[in-house]
């Protein structure tokens, strides 16, 4: 057993890439190192924000952590086991407790089955979590706790709205009791008021249940609002790492300063010190990162060094832990008070 | 594109090995003594020993199929049993009559086929529409041995407007060319039609109507281009099955070319004819098949550049 | 709505975005539906016929295919024979009855078509799924093979294969089955390699499924449909080519005579007897035709995206 | 006051599904000055996409189709002339950006023959002048070495450079009237960024009217003058920017400022508005957002509203709500 201070999920120097083929000739056309040398703690009951652009490896990262993705190299620790190195029947044993919600309500739902069906498929699966002829009830509690009609359980995917469907996913992510819930872009694809209705069941649920959430999102209001620390990814790397608090009111990577001034928010004028930082060029292409530190094609402050010497996640300032060699605290905070 | 090119023609030289094998196996591996096979039942003893001296079949498979690529790459497939003659040479000389075949064929199907299928998908589910997918259902239903017996019958015997076989001149080309066209013209109508109605839900089609271009321009310019891409390749496969197809078409019309000669070596057991007429056809569809991969580079440059 | 993810692969889903309808084209839906439901009725029914003929027709109606009745040769549609019966498909060189011939040509087309169906379906659907769901060189293999294959227009390998094997039933089997395998093999595949990345695969992955539940109850399930239409379509064409090469003299023997045996014997007497290779030709189109109808209507039901095929 | 560069009146539209009949767009007005931005705000199924396309004339026909109402450019209603007359204004006088620019864009032509080919079909320009003209609307809106990337294909080019591509497309030939559709959508936020100021850049330099659809309220604050908000095909608030944000008069609008999660300030639960969005098909004569509203009472049920006054900004803000008053009013949470 781990004592409290333990962390759940911990995860050192992770590495995993694939192999881009092209989608005609099935040929290898290079690999990207989706995620390269990540490390991060997650405490139990404890919510982890994961915010990066497209490209950042975020997703990949949740795959790797589920074990959908093989990884490379590196750890991946859950309730002091090693993931990646436990024998099958307790890999299987531990894997159980860890649960994932997509992002897409429409696709992960298999259209052929039933709601009771798609819930109990994990008793089915791992047998003698839920006595057969306990499921019925289960699903119907399940429904209950999700906000759905327990007399809807009979229904398919396709009656019900995206919100709906998007409480039936979270409920099959419950059914087997997980300690960890990985929820990766679970509500970008909702509209603002169903998003706002999810969010909130999601934290009833960890307030209840004592759960863990790795909260991967693009959205960083909704990261903001969810997470108790945050990781911002940047092709492949965590540039910055700290509590909510620090990250949102204290960055000190550019990149995280940048992003921060980007976000639309819906009254400008509310905040007259907010300064727009826009950042100049694309995200380049994670086939072929840039040397060194790998924001500096796009940083106002790179200089030499930044190409030829990567920085290491470090805490620099005595407050948390950035990527950079020259951080320092924004003029104006990026958010404000 | 340089790369592209090389990689496609690597595959070819590739796939061409794999059918020359095929074609050995097929015939070393059946049951039965191919030198029983190509001798007949009433052979001797002393005469099927011979033979298989002089093929080579004592020795092991390996070596045989040593042998038989080296044969295969100097063109040798040894001389014909009923010509006394290079068997592939015989071959190559009915080679242009069966290629003039499967070129009028081809031309028909193409014109007839795309334009079909254009008016099909621009009247979709009006009358036009309707009989232009039903004369797709019948071309591809019905066997075109018995279509060749059929036009033969009421063209030929009956109303005496064109000859029933044999080559010659335009008119004799007419009927096996519409013939060995048909199952083309259902598949590139069905091709055309479908490929037009899912390009015409594409976003940049509704970018091309949003710069106010007219809506001729619209289909004929941003919407056939990309229905296009799917065509080419199935067109090339097809020309393929045109040189098979022919096979049939020309025994109906009695038309001299490489698959009469095949049918006719098959049922005489003039093998080496036989893997000849196969492999040049092979070879040709593989050819074709080369023309087409460059063609289909031309046409997507998703392709061509390499994504 | 659609907002950026973190996908390698570019989604189509934008389409779906704002606006209420399918992107379907339009028309009377309903109509359209009643449609598809009438074809796939109309064409079932006339395959059943064909069906119940095969079996039935050759216990009411004898043929013997060594027989020759002198007398009755050539004879036109309705005549009637000495032996008491009316030919109302009229009667072929040996004085046969055409009808007769059709019943049990039928019965052999409609076998041959079934049993290599069966047989190519097996072998394809069991190497497309390796192929697809394990990927790496097994993949490779069997895909490779799949392109060599078709570099021999099928029919020519379906000839040449025969010419060596010799005519019978069997072997008219194993060689349609070899030259049909393969669309199987790549229709599901293609399925395969859909599915088997779809989240809500995925999804059940996570829930700790092995590969046998995933193949059974996730991926399987999904992909009987399409197999289901690829399998009328290839009926069609399989019922062609048996016909071709029997009317090439490559298929079955003279003893159990198809469709193409009898449309081939009607050559020589075109100028005399039409009804020989005309009646049996109409005969086997419109059975191909209940086949392709069947597909059409059943791919346009179930798998709209397979319409190209 | 002058006569409004484009104005919208009682369009509606409808569209024929499998299920039945849907009103995608319904009664919808609103009018548009010249060099004015307004932005239309929704969720998915609101109909502001579907707006934007019947101003195009690109609905998808014969599924959708304009049931009535008039769209008046420049003194002419658009719906009473011929489509293929309509059709000429599109480049020239209104333009549009899409949501998703790679699909978008015709994925076998050269960008910069799609970008020239305006000037080529449009203007009789000769191939080289398309050409030239190609290059310098793309160093215009910002894609780095236009003049070797003209020749380039679209899969070529990132998602915010198509986007700009898209936009160089758009006020290729000067249109008074810009729409653009979830232009940054399919974006990252940095990229979003860009594009958005690229866009207020383009609009202040030509004087474009621009018409910018969003379901982000955050995303148009930056750049519009008015906002119009809709809700199961119907405007449920219009007025200035800051009116509409800052004393809401209708409770949709109200419960999607409570929906967003705040990005400075204390971290409070948020108030999402109960329910989902009714089913198009099935919309009674009340107000569409009755069954989810908590100031609904019996006349919601029963009639439905129409565009009224708020008290602070009667002349320009006003709300479809019977409660309009109130709600602009009561306290603001959050």
């Amino acid at each position: 057993m781990s004592s409290p201070a333990d962390p759940l999920l911990s995860v050192r120097d992770l590495h995993t890439s694939f192999p881009i083929r092209s989608a005609l000739l099935r040929r290898k056309a290079g690999a990207v190192q989706a995620v390269s040398g990540v490390s991060f703690d997650l405490p139990a009951g404890r919510t982890l924000g994961l915010v990066g652009e497209s490209g950042s490896g975020k997703t990949t990262l949740a795959r790797t952590v589920i074990g959908l993705a093989p990884p490379e190299s590196g750890q991946v620790r859950f309730d002091g086991q090693d993931l990646l190195t436990l024998p099958g029947a307790d890999l299987r044993q531990a894997r159980r407790q860890i649960q994932m919600v997509f992002q897409d309500p429409y696709a992960s739902l298999n259209p052929r089955l039933t709601v009771e069906q798609i819930i109990s498929e994990a008793w089915l699966i791992n047998p003698g979590v839920v006595p057969r002829d306990r499921w019925a009830t289960e699903v119907r509690d399940l429904l209950a706790r999700v906000g759905l009609n327990p007399d809807h359980a009979d229904r398919y995917p396709h009656q019900f709205s995206g919100g709906q469907r998007q409480r039936v996913g979270i409920a099959r992510a419950l059914a087997l009791r997980p300690r960890l819930v990985i929820c990766d872009e679970a509500v970008s694809a909702l509209d603002v008021s169903v998003q706002a209705q999810v969010l909130n069941l999601l934290a009833d649920l960890q307030a209840e249940l004592g759960l863990s959430f790795l909260f991967i999102a693009h959205d960083l209001s909704v990261v903001r609002h969810i997470s108790d620390e945050v990781a911002v990814m940047y092709l492949g790397k965590v540039v910055e790492m700290g509590t909510t608090e620090q990250i949102f009111t204290a960055p000190v990577h550019p990149y995280t300063q940048a992003l921060l001034s980007a976000v639309p928010v819906p009254r400008p004028w509310a905040s007259p010190q907010r300064r727009q930082i826009i950042l100049a060029g694309d995200i380049p292409s994670p086939m072929s990162p840039p040397s060194g530190c790998r924001f500096r094609t796009r940083c106002w402050k790179a200089q030499d060094r930044c190409a030829t010497e990567e920085p290491a996640l470090a805490d620099r300032l005595g407050d948390h832990s950035s990527a950079c060699h020259f951080p320092e605290l924004p003029a104006t905070p990026a958010g404000s008070k | 594109m340089t790369a592209y090119l090389f990689r496609r023609t690597l595959f070819a030289v590739f796939v061409l090995w794999g059918a020359v094998t095929v074609v050995f196996l097929v015939l070393r591996l059946v049951p039965g003594d191919p030198a029983q096979l190509i001798l007949g039942s009433d052979a001797t003893q002393d005469e099927i020993a011979r033979l298989r001296e002089q093929m080579g079949l004592n020795r092991p498979l390996v070596v045989q199929y040593g042998i038989y690529l080296g044969d295969v790459v100097r063109f040798d497939f040894g001389d014909s049993y009923r010509y006394h003659s290079d068997a592939m040479g015989l071959v190559m000389g009915r080679f242009p009559l069966t290629l003039q075949l499967a070129v009028v064929a081809m031309a028909i199907g193409l014109v007839l086929g795309i334009s079909l299928g254009v008016v099909g998908a621009l009247r979709v589910n009006r009358l036009a529409d309707r009989v232009v997918s039903v004369f797709a259902l019948l071309s591809q239903s019905m066997p075109s041995f018995w279509i060749g017996i059929m036009f033969i019958l009421v063209f030929a015997r009956q109303l005496h407007w064109l000859a029933s076989g044999g080559h010659g001149g335009f008119d004799r080309l007419v009927l096996p060319g519409i013939t060995l066209a048909l199952p083309l013209i259902a598949i590139l109508i069905r091709l055309t039609r479908s490929g037009l109605l899912d390009v015409v839900h594409e976003n940049y089609i509704q970018t091309a109507r949003a710069k106010g271009l007219s809506e001729r321009l619209v289909i004929f310019l941003h919407a056939i281009r990309n229905a296009l891409i799917p065509i080419v390749t199935v067109a090339g496969l097809e020309f393929g099955k045109l040189l098979g197809g022919a096979v049939i078409v020309e025994t109906v019309f009695s038309w001299p070319g490489v698959g009469r000669l095949l049918i006719d070596s098959i049922s005489a057991r003039d093998y080496n004819v036989v893997q000849a007429a196969i492999l040049l056809i092979a070879c040709g569809f593989v050819l074709i098949n080369l023309v087409v991969d460059v063609l289909y580079g031309y046409l997507d440059p998703r392709i061509r550049l390499g994504r | 709505m659609d907002r950026p993810t973190e996908q390698v692969l570019p989604r189509n889903d934008s389409k779906a975005a704002d606006s209420p309808t399918p992107g379907d084209p339009p028309v009377a839906a309903r109509t359209r539906v009643k449609i598809g439901r009438l074809r796939i009725i109309a064409s079932l029914s006339v395959i059943a016929l064909y069906v119940v003929a095969a079996v039935i027709g050759p216990i009411l109606l004898k043929y013997d295919p060594v027989a020759t009745d002198l007398g009755s040769r050539l004879k036109p549609p309705g005549t009637l024979l000495p032996s008491g019966h009316t030919a109302i498909f009229g009667t072929d060189q040996v004085g046969q009855d055409v009808l007769a011939q059709m019943l049990q040509g039928a019965r052999v087309s409609i076998t041959v078509g079934l049993a290599t169906l069966v047989l190519a379906g097996v072998i394809g659907v069991a190497a497309g799924i390796a192929a697809g769901y394990f990927g790496g060189w097994l993949d490779t293999v069997l895909m490779r093979l799949a392109d060599v294959q078709l570099t021999f227009p099928s029919i020519l390998l379906a000839i040449f294969i025969a010419s060596i094997l010799g005519p019978s039933v069997v072997n008219v089997v194993i060689v349609l089955s070899i030259s049909n395998w393969v669309t199987f093999a790549r229709v599901t595949r293609s399925q395969v390699l859909g599915l088997k990345n779809r989240d809500f695969v995925d999804a059940t992955r996570t829930l700790g499924a092995r590969t046998w539940h995933l193949m059974t109850r996730s991926i399987l399930p999904s992909m009987i449909a399409p197999i289901l239409v690829v399998a009328t379509v290839e009926l069609g064409h399989v019922i062609l080519a048996e016909a071709s090469l029997s009317f090439l003299g490559l298929g079955t023997p003279a003893s159990t005579p198809s469709w193409g045996t009898t449309i081939a014997n009607g050559r020589d007497y075109l100028s005399n007897a039409w009804w020989i290779s005309t009646i049996p030709g109409i005969g086997l189109a419109i059975l191909v035709i209940g086949f392709g109808v069947l597909g059409d209507a059943l791919r346009d039901r179930f798998d709209p995206r397979l319409r190209s095929m | 006051m002058d006569d409004p560069l484009l104005s919208v009146q009682d369009l509606t539209v409808r569209f024929r599904t499998r299920a039945g009949t849907v009103t995608a767009v319904d009664r919808v007005s609103f009018d548009l000055a010249e060099g004015e931005t307004l932005a239309i705000l929704g969720e998915t199924g609101s109909g502001k996409s579907v707006t934007a396309q019947a101003l195009m004339g690109l609905l998808p026909r014969p599924a959708g189709q304009v049931a009535g109402g008039r769209i008046v450019y420049d003194g002419t209603d658009l719906l009473a002339r011929p489509r293929s007359d309509t059709r000429r204004l599109n480049g020239t006088d209104l333009a549009m950006v899409f949501q998703d620019p790679l699909s978008s864009l015709n994925p076998v032509f050269r960008v910069g023959a799609q970008i020239g080919e305006l000037f080529r079909r449009r203007r009789g320009a000769s191939r080289s002048e398309a050409r030239r003209k190609a290059i310098e609307l793309m160093d215009r809106v910002g894609i780095p070495a236009a003049a070797r990337r003209v020749d380039d294909y679209p899969h070529q080019f990132s998602g915010g450079m198509r986007q700009r591509v898209m936009i160089a497309m758009a006020i290729a030939l000067q249109p008074r009237v810009l729409i653009a559709d979830e232009p940054t959508t399919a974006l990252d936020v940095t990229v979003q960024a860009q594009v958005m100021a690229l866009l207020a850049e383009l609009k202040a330099e030509h004087r474009m009217a621009m018409i910018l659809i969003s379901h982000d309220l955050g995303v148009v604050a930056g750049v519009a003058d008015r906002v119009m908000l809709m809700y199961a095909g119907r405007v449920v608030e219009t007025g200035g920017l800051r009116e509409v944000y800052e004393t809401t008069g209708h409770p949709y609008t109200r419960g999607l400022m409570a929906s967003i999660p705040a990005l400075d300030g204390p971290r409070e639960r948020l108030v999402p508005i109960k329910g989902s969005p009714p089913d198009l098909m099935r919309l009674l004569a009340s107000c569409p957002f009755q069954p989810r509203c908590e100031f609904a009472t019996d006349i919601c049920g029963t009639e439905r509203p129409e565009l009224m006054p708020v008290p602070a900004r009667p002349e320009s803000h006003r709300a479809a709500c019977h409660h309009a008053k109130e709600v602009a009013t009561d306290v603001v949470p959050g």
